[in-house]
């Protein structure tokens, strides 16, 4: 087509013209590996046995830092110098955010603003972009923080993939990169945290159903959306436990996040199978309505699990569910400020940062019920400690 | 019989313009004073970034609204462009041609589709496109777990982040795709006839002009844009993303600025260089909001109030003029 | 005599099963006028869509300069050399003159739209029938009316059309306007352009025509030299029957009835200090050139485009006509002269048409039934003819379409009646029953007014008749008046200017 | 008035009227013929009642659509409204039993007062309705989430839920008769009575043509902006059904107002004003939330859903337009 050459050609043009590029140098890589399933229909190509394998490793490891204080604890340390960094302060710290489209994120981000206000000495600005969820805007954002003058740049890439060159770009502008929550695919960010990840998550509850459910039993697997890496990687990981078990897997349904939707979706099945013997999901935002839908049905609750959302943990509770949270803890927003200020003083950071996931079972759930948050709060929000709270949660 | 002397044919630039001046004047002072610099390179690049993105989608959905119809399937044939772009790239320079143009193919095939249903099924194209979006969806759905393929190299430097001074090489794309559309719609005949149609289709068929023609080509030259979109934005990402036509809200979006632009829902009058113009005043309202850290929700509240306060006001003139 | 233009042989077409046109035959020599006359219903309009290629004929064949055709389209037809200037016109009011002039057929220089090549062919075609002083570059909705109809002119002649079809050519135009008109299609006729004239108005088809053709029910009943035939023969040919008298009578002159509506002062953007009084009995004619203002005295008097200034009783009593519902319950109603725009909703039953009104104005959850039956009974007092009541309305004819209308008001019960061109594009049988209506309904007390086109019906129904100039009352004139009498007052000058 | 001979379309049988319930009907019984099929008791009263009891909801909103696009306009601001009332709800109730019914008050209040909004923007200023209602769903997204900090506040009490949730046990034949079924049966015959209202069938003028409307002493503007607070007010009611049935969620209206608007144009509801029923919207929602059940029931693979959703709707507006315009 003629625009095609027409691209070209201008990109040819300005090649030879030798104009100014925001392009970094060092090419992405790393593409992943995928292990076939069964019964679960093919294995996510976002599968990667080793990153799996170290997550599960991770789950039984115990954690070095502070006690009580998970956001600064590390589970298996490996250190990197951090001393050509090292800036006397106060500091501008810049944040690219992925979006604060959901409470997760809302709930987290107010702890990370909370962290900043308790180290107002040491913070003289903070500057917070919010991307909308939109890769592309992010790319803008991150660029666009570029010129801002930043000492530190934390980014919460919206997606790894894409959002990788717009980090290496901005490694390349020698300021210190902290990403957290999601990852790149690169290395050249001083240090990327989050909590053990979704290996973790989607393993720990699918052992758990399968565990409570019959070889053979039937498994309604619920999930938000497709092409989401975080809850990709959490799918992939519950499909490998299920087929270890030989569990039947008898249903995958998306259920956009959508309460309506799911309880729909549940009833159905319910009506389908006769019994479903256990619920796995991919996310707690809509567990309270899987388990609604087998209450509104008459029918007991089957083994289910839920994330660390006030709304699951209170019907957990108040129904004697036999449930399971596993949690990607929203205190890991705290993280970054710390870890932050530590490169800024030249000290060493684990990098990777990996953070304690603690999964809520019956025996602690009382523990983190707690009758005064909202519904959608999040019991891992480790921000008991910080100014404004309750108040700035609710 | 009227004496008043007969005007020349309207053509004037929309007040978009005026909008965008005075947007980028107060925010500029509202910025300096809030102690920012809104006029800082890397902030234009930033802006004509993401001008870039929707501005080639919008330019392309100009064509169709000037010609009476719409396409909501656009953020998933960008999605779907994203992809094949990458995946057939596969990170190598040697694909590139290859890659642009199967994905221009098939946006012009999508656009076909869609043109196809909205004049030989004369479906309504709200629920036409609404409906090949979702053909589409299912198909990214099934499809793709998340970012897939390789942009290649080349495509990457140019496209993607090379610049001119301050102005992204995507952007010029985008000045060289409106100014073929402005060239398209004022000299050639198809232009005339899309002008037509979506003014008075009646008196177009009567005429002579072919209307079913007219529109499938209208609808394929705009799934052609939001394909060049897809390729733009995999030139950014360096992957292609399932998700990143709908995550951007490019439909409903690109019908903003385009109806921000002076063009008018209804068919038959408007123009690309308005669009260009709402599609800057969206950015321009993008990066001032930016650099004041406001809760982006708050930003779209303000967003939702000036689309309808725009319309509001073109709908005023109209009003007067077609009074008595 | 030379070869025809165009011939029909044996022209058949049916929609559904339903034969619309069967076995016509015609032909147009060059340089003749041919006109078409038949009452609505009769195949005229699709007999000029088979021509003009929108339709194609199931049977017999269409000849141009003895060369059977078969146009796949009316762009076909168009190449063909054959025009059309139709009724409703068929200009974009966003686009210039030149750009409305060659759309479809844009001139080309290497591939580009060739935009001043438009430009002069338009302005050399514009000067070619003496209308030099029309800039090709204007924007086309802001021209009059009989501007507009000379653009539509010009696009049919830009084709190179060799025919040109004219269909109810003057239905938008006023008195004078109808002349230049006849002027122009004079001019085309001596380049030797054959011209195929479809009207309703008899006079315009003697002053013009050659040769005359009548059509009933879908077939030709004769084809007639103008010179050989008169308008009685004519009208006894299309309806098979001779129309005892065109008019009804008028009103007893020694019984004025009380009056009914007062307007002192009126004026709004295009009314200056209008004074009337209007008596219950009465038909109140309305004359004047389109534009005069007419219009917007019906408009005002309905409160469509209210006056600003002055006052309205209405029965002694003082109103404030600011819109149509204020106007309604006033007592007066207005069947407006855009039946198809304004006048029915055509998607809509023929009982939803006529219940339209009294919703509107008294929306009711009870006795309902008995306002449905008070319409039931309008709709065949004033003869609607349909397939039955539930029929969309847009299938009906003109003449039962504005019969609806009337019915409509009529179940409102009103004092006053404002028709504006109540027999616009409705054929002589209709026509005459609507003309017995107004007649029938002033007898019965409603005062009514009357705006028409046409002198000879405003002659001939009024009791009195208001000429209309520039936004004012510009005369008087008591019935009896001549055709003469109302167009010196219209123009304001001496009519030997015409 | 006088029945004429000849002039008229004969066929009429043949050709399924425009705007006619029939199509939807047909396409209707088909999908329940598969889905009976596959779940022989699906027609059985008990899963039958809880079916039309969650369908409720979207039955509602299609039936506020209805009047909308009927009068020649859209609301693409439903989905959103339906959003921002439950989490409105959600905060102002918290969990307090006391508060449920003038909160309930208060929601039906806020859903007229947008549907006056959209209306009068669209009536009064000119603009056209499909920016006026995208322009209020990006006010309503925003302002909600601005207003609740991105996480919604507060807890719905079960005296609010039970509208959408619960049902009258025990009821003789059928069993279980859900509230929601029964709040969707009251505001349908509402429905169906407003469009035989003098109301309703003006509307129809109104859509069909607004020109004679406005000189047949019809006020379009008043009649228009009427529509949309119809379906403000339907929106509402959805609004209760829907936090009842599954509680507090950002993502309670997501979609809907797509869902809406095509259930009513399935239903043989032309877009752009003037025909159709209020019955086929209603219909045609049906059909569409039968449609999802019957893929639920034969394990269509989550992601293909859409697909099939798209090919449905293609299908079922493409084939009768094509057929009726066959000439």
């Amino acid at each position: 087509m003629r625009s095609s050459i027409a691209v070209a050609a201008i990109g040819a043009l300005l090649a030879l013209a030798g104009c100014a590029t925001d392009e970094p140098t060092t090419a992405a890589s790393g593409s992943a590996s995928g292990t076939p399933g069964s019964g679960t229909g093919e294995q996510s190509k976002f599968f990667v046995r080793a990153e799996y394998d170290k997550e599960l490793a991770l789950l039984d490891a115990t954690a070095t830092g502070p006690a009580g204080k998970p956001w600064e604890q590390v589970l298996n340390p490996a250190m990197v110098e951090t001393a050509k960094f090292k800036k006397p302060g106060p500091h501008k710290v810049c944040f690219s955010n992925a979006g604060l489209n959901n409470p997760w994120r809302q709930v987290g981000f107010k702890a990370m603003q909370a962290e900043v206000d308790t180290q107002q000495s040491r913070i003289r600005e903070f500057v917070h972009v919010d991307a909308e969820g939109k890769d592309q805007k992010q790319i803008a954002d991150i660029n666009d923080l570029l010129g801002k003058g930043c000492d530190a740049l934390i980014v919460s890439p919206n997606t790894t993939a894409t959002l990788t060159p717009a980090v290496e770009a901005a490694c390349q502008k020698g300021l210190p990169v902290i990403v957290f929550d999601r990852g790149v695919d690169s290395a050249c960010p001083v240090t990327f945290i989050n909590p053990i990840g979704g290996y973790g998550f989607g393993h720990v509850a699918a052992e758990f159903i399968s565990q409570k459910v019959k070889t053979g039993g039937k498994v309604l697997a619920l999930r938000i959306l497709p092409g989401v890496d975080v809850l990709e990687t959490r799918w992939s990981a519950a499909k490998v436990a299920f087929d270890k078990a030989g569990v039947d897997v008898v249903g995958v349904e998306f259920t956009d996040g959508d309460p309506a939707k799911t309880k729909k979706i549940v009833n159905d099945y319910i009506q389908r199978y006769g019994t479903i013997d256990g619920v796995w999901m991919d996310a707690g935002a809509v567990a309270v309505a899987a388990a609604e839908a087998f209450l509104d049905a008459g029918r007991p609750v089957p083994p289910i699990n839920g994330e660390d959302q006030l709304d699951f943990l209170r019907l957990w509770r108040d129904n004697k569910l036999t449930a399971i949270a596993p949690t990607y803890p929203t205190y890991q927003w705290r993280t970054p400020i710390i870890a932050a200020l530590r490169i800024l003083d030249g000290e060493p950071v684990s990098s990777p940062w990996k953070l304690p996931q603690p999964t809520i079972t019956q025996e602690n759930l009382e523990g983190y019920v707690d009758p005064d948050m909202p519904p959608l709060h999040y019991a891992m929000c480790g921000c008991a400690d910080l100014p404004g709270y309750p108040q700035r949660w609710k | 019989m009227s004496t008043a002397l007969p005007l020349p044919a309207g053509r004037t630039a929309p007040g978009v313009f005026v909008a965008l001046a005075l947007t980028l004047a107060a925010g500029w002072l509202i910025v300096t004073i809030d102690g920012g610099r809104l006029f800082s390179q890397p902030t234009i690049v930033s802006l004509l970034h993401v001008a870039a993105g929707l501005g080639l989608v919008a330019v392309g959905q100009t064509l169709v609204i000037i010609g009476g119809s719409l396409d909501l399937s656009v953020a998933y044939v960008i999605s779907l462009s994203t992809l094949v772009t990458a995946q057939t790239m596969a990170g190598s320079d040697g694909a590139l041609l290859p890659a642009v143009s199967l994905t221009l193919a098939v946006s012009a095939a999508i656009g076909f589709l869609n043109g196809l249903l909205v004049t030989k099924a004369r479906v309504n194209a709200f629920i036409a496109t609404v409906g090949v979006g979702l053909l589409l969806k299912g198909f990214l759905d099934s499809g793709y777990d998340g970012p897939a393929g390789e942009t290649a190299p080349a495509l990457v430097r140019s496209l993607g982040y090379q610049r001119v001074g301050p102005v992204p090489v995507s952007f010029l794309l985008l000045l060289a795709v409106a100014g073929a559309a402005w060239f398209v719609l004022a000299r050639t005949r198809f232009g005339h006839h899309l002008i037509a149609v979506g003014g008075d289709p009646e008196v177009a068929r009567l005429s002579g002009v072919r209307n079913d023609r007219v529109l499938v080509t209208a609808h394929v030259l705009c799934a052609l844009c939001a394909g060049l979109a897809g390729i733009y934005l995999a030139s950014r990402l360096g992957s292609g993303a399932p998700r990143v036509g709908t995550e951007g809200l490019y439909d409903l979006e690109s019908v903003a600025a385009v109806v921000l632009g002076g063009t008018a829902l209804a068919g038959g009058r408007g123009g690309v260089a308005g669009t260009i113009g709402g599609v800057l005043l969206l950015a321009s309202i993008d990066a001032i909001f930016n650099q004041l850290d406001v809760d982006a929700f708050f930003k779209q509240v303000i967003r939702g109030v000036i689309i309808v306060a725009a319309v509001a006001v073109y709908a005023r003139r109209t009003l007067r003029k077609a009074a008595f | 005599m030379s070869d025809p233009l165009l011939a029909l042989r044996g022209i058949g077409k049916s929609f559904l099963g339903v034969r619309v046109l069967e076995g016509v035959d015609l032909d147009v020599l060059p340089g003749e006028v041919h006109a078409i006359v038949g009452e609505n219903g009769a195949g005229k309009s699709t007999l000029m869509k088979v021509v003009s290629g929108v339709y194609r004929p199931d049977e017999g064949a269409v000849e141009l300069a003895g060369v059977p055709r078969t146009f796949s389209g009316p762009r076909d037809a168009q190449r063909a050399g054959i025009g059309i200037v139709h009724q409703e016109f068929n200009l974009l009011p966003e686009r210039s003159v030149a750009e409305n002039v060659y759309l479809g057929h844009e001139p080309v220089r290497r591939g580009l739209v060739d935009r001043k090549a438009m430009l002069v062919r338009t302005a050399a075609l514009l000067a070619s029938i003496g209308e030099s002083s029309l800039p090709p570059g204007a924007c086309v909705g802001r021209l009059g009316v009989a501007r507009q109809q000379v653009v539509e002119i010009v696009k049919a002649l830009a084709l190179d059309a060799r025919l040109l079809i004219m269909d109810e050519p003057t239905a938008a135009l006023a008195d004078h306007e109808v002349e230049q008109l006849y002027a122009l299609v004079r001019r085309l006729q001596r380049q030797g352009i054959g011209v195929l004239y479809v009207s309703h108005r008899l006079r315009e088809v003697f002053d013009l025509a050659g040769r005359i053709t009548v059509l009933k029910d879908g077939r030709r009943v004769v084809t007639v030299d103008a010179a050989d035939t008169s308008a009685g023969q004519l009208v006894r040919h299309m309806v098979g029957r001779e129309l005892s008298g065109y008019y009804p009578g008028r009103a007893e002159r020694d019984d004025p009835g009380p009056v009914r509506l007062v307007v002192r002062g009126g004026g709004n953007r295009k009314l200056r200090g209008v004074d009337l009084r209007l008596r219950a009995g009465e038909v109140l004619g309305v004359g004047g050139l389109r534009g005069s203002g007419r219009s917007a005295l019906a408009r005002a008097l309905f409160g469509a485009a209210p006056f600003t200034t002055g006052q309205v009783t209405v029965d002694g009593a003082p109103v404030r006509l600011r819109s149509p519902r204020a106007a309604m319950r006033a007592g007066i109603a207005y069947v407006t002269e855009d039946r198809k725009g304004e006048g029915i909703v055509g998607g809509r039953s023929v009982l939803d048409n006529a219940l339209l009104a009294g919703r509107a104005i008294r929306p009711a959850w009870f006795g309902r039934g008995a306002r449905t039956a008070r319409v039931r009974e309008l709709l065949a007092a004033v003869d609607v003819r349909a397939a039955g009541e539930d029929q969309e309305i847009r299938f009906l004819s003109g003449g039962n379409q504005q019969k609806v209308v009337l019915a409509r008001w009529l179940a409102l019960g009103p004092g006053v009646l404002l028709f504006d061109e109540p027999t616009r594009g409705i054929d002589v049988g209709a026509k005459s029953a609507i003309h017995d209506l107004v007649r029938r309904l002033a007898r019965d007390g409603a005062a009514v007014l009357m705006i028409s086109s046409e002198l000879p019906e405003l002659l001939g129904m009024s009791d009195r008749i208001i000429v209309m100039r520039d936004g004012r009352i510009a005369g008087e004139l008591p019935a009896g008046a001549t055709e003469e009498d109302v167009l010196t007052l219209a123009l304001g000058a001496v009519p030997a200017a015409a | 008035m006088r029945i004429a001979e000849g002039r008229r379309p004969p066929a009429r049988i043949l050709r399924s009227r425009p705007g006619g319930v029939v199509p939807i009907l047909v396409i209707l019984a088909a999908l329940l013929v598969l889905l009976t099929i596959r779940q022989p008791d699906f027609l059985a009263p008990p899963s039958l009642m809880s079916f039309l009891g969650r369908s409720a909801p979207i039955i509602l909103l299609a039936a506020g659509q209805y009047f909308v696009i009927v009068s020649g306009e859209f609301d693409l601001s439903v989905g959103s409204l339906v959003t921002a009332q439950v989490v409105v709800a959600a905060r102002l109730i918290d969990s307090e039993p006391s508060r449920t019914w003038p909160v309930i008050g208060l929601l039906l209040a806020f859903g007229a007062a947008v549907g006056l909004v959209n209306g009068l923007v669209t009536t009064r200023l000119g603009v056209p309705s499909f920016i006026t209602t995208l322009g209020m769903f990006l006010i309503l997204v925003g302002a909600v989430y601005l207003w609740s900090d991105g996480a919604p506040k507060g807890g719905l009490t079960e005296e609010f839920r039970r509208f959408g949730r619960r049902a009258f046990e025990d009821v003789p034949l059928v069993g279980r008769v859900p509230y929601a079924l029964l709040v969707l049966l009251a505001v349908a015959g509402l429905a169906v009575l407003l469009t035989r209202s003098d109301f309703g069938r003006n509307l129809l003028a109104v859509g069909g043509n607004p020109r004679t409307a406005e000189l047949s002493g019809v006020r379009v503007w008043r009649a228009k902006t009427m529509a949309f607070v119809v379906s403000g007010l339907a929106a509402a009611v959805a609004a209760i059904l829907i936090g009842g049935y599954s509680g507090v969620s950002f993502q309670a209206g997501a979609g809907l107002e797509f869902g809406a608007i095509t259930a009513v144009v399935l239903g043989g509801v032309a877009l752009g004003g003037g025909r159709g029923s209020v019955a086929g919207a209603m219909l045609g929602a049906l059909t569409l939330e039968t449609l999802f059940a019957l893929m639920n029931f034969y394990g269509v693979s989550g992601a293909l859903k859409s697909t099939a959703q798209g090919a449905i709707i293609l299908l079922a507006v493409a084939v009768p337009s094509v057929r009726s315009s066959s000439r």
